[in-house]
């Protein structure tokens, strides 16, 4: 199954999501037979909020149409990297759409970039930039954490990614990234991103690339700036990216909300305002009450193109 | 000094968590209320001085119940474990959801026992199999999330608008409109309230929270004309701030049905005739609610179609007024209908974005959650074209 | 002149307000002669966008109504803090509205409080904070330029504030503000807050009382908090505000921009959004393209009551 | 390594201005353009590399004009002057109007004299009265504004989609219908968009800025339709791009009404027959276009009305489209127009919020001027019912 290469029909092996509604969604692999805690296999049947779905009855079946669970339905949908953001299973804090975006975008990836990418963590950038540098580029990523490495590695292979990346353990602050001359960008979330800086520079391009940092704190972001300048970075920014979300309600208000009142018997006609028609109907674009004020702070630079005397 | 009387309204702070709760009416009776997840006899404050008070329990059958005392000294839990160990980094911490071994039962059950909060924190630090190769600053963070529910002491204060607005917001904000806490800032100030003015509110439905930030606001001085239309006027939050008779003493309710009715006979004794301007609306309305007779005006509800139209005509010229609603559509509308009837100038819809911080050394940044909205205002000056 | 007390009719000596458009207001004290620049005293005539206003006839003249200029007219307001906010003369930066608002409130202001401001800059919280506590409280405001305090005692003069305000030059880093145990509330907006915060201390009341800073930088609000903490504030919130203007549009799109388009030749008329009436004309409630980004941090805290040990 | 060429688009960024030039179709011709208030005659950038380069006067007659070195030794203003004396506060300084003792017109005259901007900058700070008391930090903040405005340095870049977004955007917002680059960037990831898809957008006023990120992000692999109504197909920004032939290949435009008229005669030979399935629209559209085979689709227009429903039949099930709006009123009744018709799941009405900060030692802060909108997106699946 690619993520990379949308089609019309599920087979063994994909990767599908199950969407019944905004707040329920499931991310599945479509396959026979699944592991139960003991570790017997049984056959592979997942519960929804409305009731049970055999997989394996998934094959065949058309993206995009409807589903039929024991008690009600849902829609299959193909796979994307915004909808497994939503419905991966979360290893550490991830990243969502709008920095994700922002990252995408900033650091100029487009098919054949190569990045470098620190740590992996829960792998929910990572799919961004594969679907981003596919089919041509490849992404470099490395968690200091075996056991996430393990299974994102194992996810990147069943989306049908490998081909474009390599996953990688390695402490990068410490022991560098091991690649030198080969890279586009950057990104480095990690606790102390600035001492990753220098093994950076070495492995961005001698032509040229961009860096990215993302830090929860500001004092973080103050040591990273102060790195990147004293490395030789330039048109080094920093910025937040917030999603606000709308509710769209078509609003009929109680009656005790009706507050046509005059004090005068006979109504005026001169302005608007006053007619009486639908008073307590209207449509209303609505701010979600609750949003996430942070996520971190993203800090953007140009690693220049290195003049001649500078490569030998 | 002030002591906490019977019958009166408390806030009780406890670390960030804020809730109001309303004293017994008479001396000596137990009054059991929930403060998080503890059963307190709030009454046991009554008498005493508002400030920190120590949750003390006191074995009451099955069920533990907790008591207040005047307690001045609060030990803080990273305070009292900072002896213990911590790791340099969190690499070696993989959050399966085993390394905290005691179950919610347990918990409930060491509650259960009488422990106190500080009892149960270390019980769940030496339960934890990571605890002690966290990281200082993850440690912190750890204990401060368990104070939030395990604190044993409280702060007791005199309800005050800032945090009855605070309050009222984040138990629902929809109870009152989503008023914000800013965005009544900003009412205050766009509505000129002010000392020996004369104020009108149309309430429809933030729970009285304007009007008691008003009263609170002049202590006494000047008018408020609580205005309403249906029912009986909105007064929750006036109640909970245990006006004196002399901070009530501005606020005049006054139904506009009978507001209109009598500025009509008003209307028609006016002509040669002098004319009977000192209407008693309420018993004691002493100044009188006329024409263009306000110094400001505020209106709260979801869609104020035509009733904004008709209250501006109660503000004298020059008078400022701000409309509050949860929505920007129906403030649009009002918006043009002002524009077009040449009611008013500095028309401004607005809303404001506020966000709180963590400031702590080396980890400072934005709270992570945040109110979306906080309402719309629309605000102008009256004139007279 | 009094900004406490609402008047219909403007009298000598009246600062006011000539409203002309949002973008075009003016501060004005109606006084019959007015100094040039060389000193002498010639007649007060202001120029507005539409011609010359002869000031000293606003005399008589009443609030709320139409004002004639030489080419046009404008409307004759009474003055507010927030109309003198938005005219006043800037000798420094100054605070606007939604932050001043939440000053106050949070800082819980109110007729009869007492509080300490430092610096007063160019008055512009400070005409606020007046309003809040008159009749019966008191500012207490400084600022180390002496030409910033002479200018602001004259217009707390003009302003019929004087009663309640009593404004002085003091370095209050270095010396204090001379006060004790007489203070509800105390304002800090200083490049170096926290050297203020044990002379606040000793202004507030030992029944206990609200304190706040404001600055720009971050650096600055870390130092103060800090400072708060360890001299035994409680309750120390950091926050921002930022206000949102909307524009309200009926918006009629030219012909190009009409998008009715169908594949079918009938058209559906099953579903809404088909109907073909006042395609190119709705009303749009528009954010500003440009709004203040950042003003600076507020910081809150509570000095708490003092217990009787050490109020010896 | 390329060089730049004649007729080329090229960004010029100096400091933290972003401008865009199209350099001349011929060689060894001269052009004049202006980057900042001076006069740069940029031809002479043509068959060098692309990075930095220092301005270097030329005496044209009266009026100094520029030409461009390159130059990779860039001296920061603050360095030079690093030595001169500062203040230790700001207390004495009293910003009366007349510190700077040279006027507007001294200034344009040092110009006029071929002043090249450090030269001018040292005059303005030598001519200030007070720029020597100033603290340090001050007079770091005044170089900085003075080079934003003068710096002798400019880099000649490859325009690329984030500078061109940008600058569009800070231009003149409405000449992209208030697109905001961040706002780009959420459509790019919420349509969908790689390489070796098929891809539709609607460019009701972008300038084709939508169209050149999808040619740019695929580089040459898949199909992008170009769909329009009237007129031609938006396309500045496609130019300022300098695309290979390569990398445009994937671009088809194509007339919605003869979309229309080829679809219709499709499904009057649909049948027993063998449909013409290989429609060709434009000259070399290889894939056919037809309802049900785009994987994504964007829409950027004022008011969607009914084209969205009816661009949405040519996404396949599944596919993911994005409307663009600066307002949101449109897009609410799309937002409902499908819902009611069951045509999309996952939908969602969002904006961004954006803000870039301040990061320097003890002086961090938010930049105080901020975008107030980056416009409105509606966005969601495609599903059959």
């Amino acid at each position: 199954m690619s993520f990379a290469n949308t089609k019309c029909v599920v087979e063994e092996g994909d990767t599908v999501i199950i969407y019944v509604n905004p707040q329920a969604m499931y991310a599945l692999q479509v396959k026979p037979l699944i592991a139960t805690k003991k570790g017997d296999m049984v056959e592979n049947i997942f519960q929804t909020a409305y009731g049970a779905l055999k997989v394996q009855e998934l094959v065949g079946k058309k993206f995009g149409h409807k589903v039929q669970f024991s008690r009600g339905w849902g829609y299959l949908l193909h796979p994307t990297p915004e909808l497994w953001t939503l419905n991966l299973k979360h290893r550490t804090q991830i990243l969502y759409t709008p920095d994700i975006s922002l990252i995408v975008m900033q650091l100029d990836l487009k098919a054949g970039s190569v990045i470098v990418e620190s740590g992996t963590g829960s792998g929910s950038l990572s799919h961004a930039i594969l679907r981003a540098i596919a089919p041509t580029g490849h992404l470099h990523t490395f968690d200091f954490h075996q056991q996430r490495v393990e299974i994102v590695t194992q996810e990147f292979s069943d989306h049908g990614w490998e081909p474009f990346v390599t996953a990688k353990q390695r402490d990068a602050c410490k022991d560098g990234f091991d690649l030198e001359n080969v890279a586009d960008a950057v990104f480095l979330d990690l606790p102390n991103p600035w001492l990753a800086i220098p093994h950076s520079v070495k492995a961005l391009k001698k032509s040229g690339g961009r860096i990215c940092t993302f830090s929860p704190c500001i004092e973080q972001t103050q040591k990273t700036c102060e790195g990147l300048l004293a490395e030789g970075f330039k048109y080094i920014e920093t910025m937040e990216c917030l999603q606000r979300e709308y509710q769209v309600k078509n609003i009929t208000l109680p009656e005790i909300d009706d507050y046509n009142f005059s004090f005068c018997n006979t109504p005026e006609t001169n302005c608007e305002g006053n007619q009486k028609k639908d008073d307590r109907k209207f449509r209303a674009v609505l701010p979600a009450l609750q949003m996430a004020g942070h996520t971190g702070y993203l800090t953007f630079a140009t690693w220049p193109r290195q003049s001649e005397k500078c490569q030998t | 000094m002030d002591l906490v009387q019977n019958d009166e309204f408390v806030i009780v702070q406890r670390k960030s968590q804020v809730s109001l709760h309303q004293l017994p009416k008479k001396q000596g009776k137990k009054w059991t209320v929930k403060i998080g997840r503890d059963k307190v006899d709030i009454s046991s404050v009554v008498g005493k001085p508002h400030g920190t008070f120590k949750l003390v329990r006191e074995k009451d059958g099955k069920n533990s119940v907790f008591t207040l005392e005047p307690s001045d000294e609060v030990v803080e839990m990273k305070d009292k474990m900072k002896d213990l160990n911590s790791g340099e980094n969190n690499k070696e911490i993989w959050d399966d959801g085993t390394s905290q071994q005691l179950k919610k039962e347990d918990i409930e059950e060491l509650r259960g026992q009488g422990l106190t909060g500080s009892e149960i924190v270390t019980q769940l630090v030496e339960n934890s199999k990571t605890f002690q190769i966290k990281t200082e600053f993850s440690q912190e963070k750890y204990l401060n999330k368990k104070e939030e529910k395990y604190s044993e002491w409280v702060d007791i204060l005199k309800p005050n608008i800032r945090h009855l607005a605070k309050h009222f917001h984040s138990q629902d904000p929809m109870q009152i409109l989503n008023l914000r806490p800013d965005t009544l800032a900003m009412i205050m100030s766009l509505a000129n309230i002010k000392s020996n003015g004369k104020f009108g509110v149309f309430d429809g439905g933030c729970q009285g929270l304007v009007t008691a930030a008003i009263l609170d606001r002049i202590q006494g001085h000047g008018t408020v004309w609580n205005l309403f239309l249906k029912g009986t006027p909105q007064k929750r939050v006036i109640q909970a701030m245990n006006f004196t008779p002399e901070q009530l003493k501005p606020l005049k309710n006054c139904s506009l049905y009978k507001l209109k009715e009598t500025l009509a006979k008003e209307e028609n004794t006016d002509g040669d005739e002098v004319p009977a301007k000192m209407i008693k609306l309420d018993e004691d309305a002493a100044p009188p609610l006329e024409f263009g007779s306000l110094d400001g005006m505020v209106i709260v509800c979801r869609r104020p179609t035509t009733i904004a139209k008709e209250l501006v005509k109660l503000l004298a010229p020059s008078g400022n007024f701000v409309i509050f609603s949860p929505y920007s559509e129906p403030l649009s509308e009002t918006y043009i209908q002002f524009r077009e009837c040449n009611l008013a100038v500095n028309l401004q819809l607005t809303e404001t974005w506020f966000r709180t911080h963590q400031v702590l050394p080396l980890r400072t940044h934005p709270e992570v959650n945040m109110s979306g909205s906080g309402g719309y205002i629309l605000s102008g000056i009256k004139v007279v074209s």
